[in-house]
């Protein structure tokens, strides 16, 4: 093997296509199974764990619920794995130290992780797209306003905008404003309105 | 100065892609599988990842999509630690390229599954009971040091010689990683999370009131 | 940040392109000749081409041959400013395009061509006789502040903060332009050539004799 | 014309192919004559300028006089601009303030210039494309030892480098080392050994 090889080899890969990305993939798990590094239904697993266990679900959850008990609410500010496990969702991996902060009318907050993707998975499941999007990551701690209109939110000019950017271990999650016209609705229902985008600061709950 | 650890404040990029969705092809879930096999078994950790990416070429981390980008990082990992053969794994793509519904083989080890997944509801806690001295206290203005450049780092560039104020003083010490060469974070120390006014790292910005949280290491912070 | 604003001591981008031509396409050297033109006549000077290389996506500015750029930051200026229209150039790029030996007009200013090679011969000397007072001297030990992120710079981005020593003082004023938005070096100055050692800039290299100039204009620098 | 045009719109157009950036040069140079900007002669003329009057050969015939005559050396040292009159050589643009550094056995200069492409017109005519590279640009400053091995130069590593990064307006011109076995020669034949690079500190002089 070439020393140019060994220092550009494996970035080389990276021109292929899909349908290489794909069988590599798979060339991956199948060496593996050979060596008995996984199981045949691990990686099947896996996917159904964030389709069904750590999703946004749990987080849409905690906000309704929040929004609905104060007592709670103050219990969740202050420590939110103990009150995240009151509605009987468990914490696990990237949220052991989970941090909610909380939407006024007069700040705005939004996560990000300019260094790589930290994301609360036990709220949130996996960060989508374009969480880890360098471009997302580049600008939102400079211009966040801009970043939101990229995702078709206008803030009002006088509310202040607070970022978030994760680099140690804590991971961080946004409770947004309940909507205007949901009094009296109950947490099922002000659940289905948020979305992950408004968990981190992106969207705004709107009924 | 390696790009990726100073994205942050990086301008003139055009629009985000605000792609919502987490996987965009199969193969990237299955690939997430693979490595989450690998974090849950102890194969390797984030920061072996995100050395990887900090390692590559920064116009090659900005032209491929985040899971390409594990897919080479990780397979680059399994050669070099000896996990598995770089020949073999090319031959193996190249059957799978010429026979895309050809099955994986029915092999492995079934216990593998039940440790990954206590593993996701386990997590790893970063806080190490040991004693710790935090020498800044809440309210204390502080200087974010220019640390000569790492193979890995967990300071965000655009930070560096900005000032703030210790916002939080955690009450444990983090382990980051003793398995990577950082600049000085990988050894257990109290963390920090600190204030800083957006125009304070940058002048120009119209939104004067606006804040950046970030939760720094000890070592990268110095009294202002 | 704008990266082509610290792009000295950008890791991890493989090997130089050694190609020892000027121009690697014909049509560059045309372009080449209607840019001297502008400059020669006053149209513009190096500062508003450099403004616009330095607005560019980052990306595109990696992307893109030399002069493919200035085609781009020509066309904008000419038609920012009102010398050109954009759909008239649109509308005859499109009738060069469908007609690549299609003649150019026999038309023209007869003038112009020794005022251009006038001007190749004259240069554009940027001393000016005005009274300096430079506020550091041979030997000192100077900081490099860190301004905020301009329009257009003439600090390169990895001196900033950094510590080097006074090697000449420039015995005259230096105007760098008074039509173009920068940090501030659009007065005349002085300026300073400034003497670091590499390994002050960057603590991992391993020649730790090697040694960097730079000139800076005086509004760069602090004492150290 | 919409924002996005108005934002976007400019650099649009770098994403054709080379027969439009032809096409659009054309048309750039018919509408200047058209709005008598320019001369029917003019761009010739500055092609020509760059390929008879301005050019390497000039940097190569002050080497090869330097190389010669050590008196002539120290006045270019001292003062470049005065000291290449006497061969006849004209200063002009982007040579209002020329500046040789001369290499040593213990000391190889290079040339930089990390923010645009500064460079000794009147000495060396116009830059070659490696100089104008990103890239080159990039790595120069930090790693100039490997910058060189891509052009095949392998330094000693008891020689020091002296990096020179043009940013304001003194254009620096490297005097290389004359080989060993030239004793004798006559500057014509000296100045043929002289490459464009090896006047700015990116290629050596061998007979």
């Amino acid at each position: 093997m070439s020393t140019e090889k060994d220092k550009h080899g494996h970035h080389d890969h990276l021109r292929e296509g899909e349908s290489y990305y794909a069988a590599r993939t798979k060339a991956l798990e199948s060496l593996f199974r050979e060596k008995k590094l996984i199981g045949t239904d691990t990686v099947d697993r896996v996917i159904n764990f964030f389709d069904l266990e750590m999703g946004p679900f749990n987080g849409a959850k905690v906000c309704a619920r929040a929004w609905t008990d104060g007592e709670f609410k103050k219990r969740l500010l202050d420590d939110c794995n103990a009150a995240i496990a009151e509605l009987g969702l468990r914490d696990g991996i990237e949220g052991e130290n989970l941090k909610v902060v909380e939407c006024t009318p007069k700040v705005h907050h939004m996560v990000s992780c300019t260094l790589c993707s930290c994301w609360p998975w036990p709220l949130l499941g996996l960060p989508p797209y374009w969480f880890k999007d360098p471009v997302f990551r580049a600008r939102v701690v400079r211009e966040p306003r801009e970043v939101l209109k990229d995702f078709g939110v206008e803030l009002d000019p006088s509310v202040r905008v607070e970022v978030w950017d994760s680099s140690a271990q804590i991971r961080y999650f946004v409770l947004p404003n309940r909507p205007e016209g949901t009094e009296g609705w109950d947490e099922e229902k002000l659940a289905a309105l948020i979305s992950t985008e408004a968990m981190q600061g992106l969207d705004l709950v709107t009924a | 100065m390696k790009l990726q650890q100073y994205l942050g404040g990086l301008e003139n990029l055009g629009p985000v892609n605000v792609e919502k969705r987490v996987f965009v092809e199969d193969w990237e879930a299955r690939l997430f599988g693979v490595h989450m096999t690998m974090m849950g078994t102890g194969i390797w950790a984030w920061p072996h990842l995100r050395v990887k990416a900090e390692g590559m070429n920064p116009l090659d981390y900005f032209k491929y999509r985040y899971y390409i980008k594990w897919l080479g990082g990780m397979c680059a990992f399994l050669i070099e630690r000896g996990y598995i053969d770089e020949n073999e794994l090319d031959e193996l793509t190249a059957h799978f390229l010429a026979n895309p519904d050809a099955p994986l083989p029915e092999k492995g080890n079934k216990n593998i599954t039940d440790k990954v997944v206590d593993y996701l509801w386990t997590g790893d806690d970063p806080y190490r009971d040991v004693v710790i001295n935090p020498i800044f206290r809440e309210g204390q203005r502080v200087q974010v040091k220019d640390m000569p450049s790492a193979v890995h780092t967990r300071l965000p560039g655009y930070l560096r010689n900005k000032i703030g104020v210790v916002d939080e003083v955690y009450p444990k010490a983090i382990l980051y990683s003793d398995s990577v060469p950082t600049d000085s974070v990988s050894t257990p120390q109290p963390i920090y999370r600190v204030k800083f006014m957006t125009r304070d790292i940058w002048a120009d910005i119209p939104d004067t009131d606006d804040i950046i949280y970030n939760d720094c290491f000890e070592t990268y912070l110095e009294a202002a």
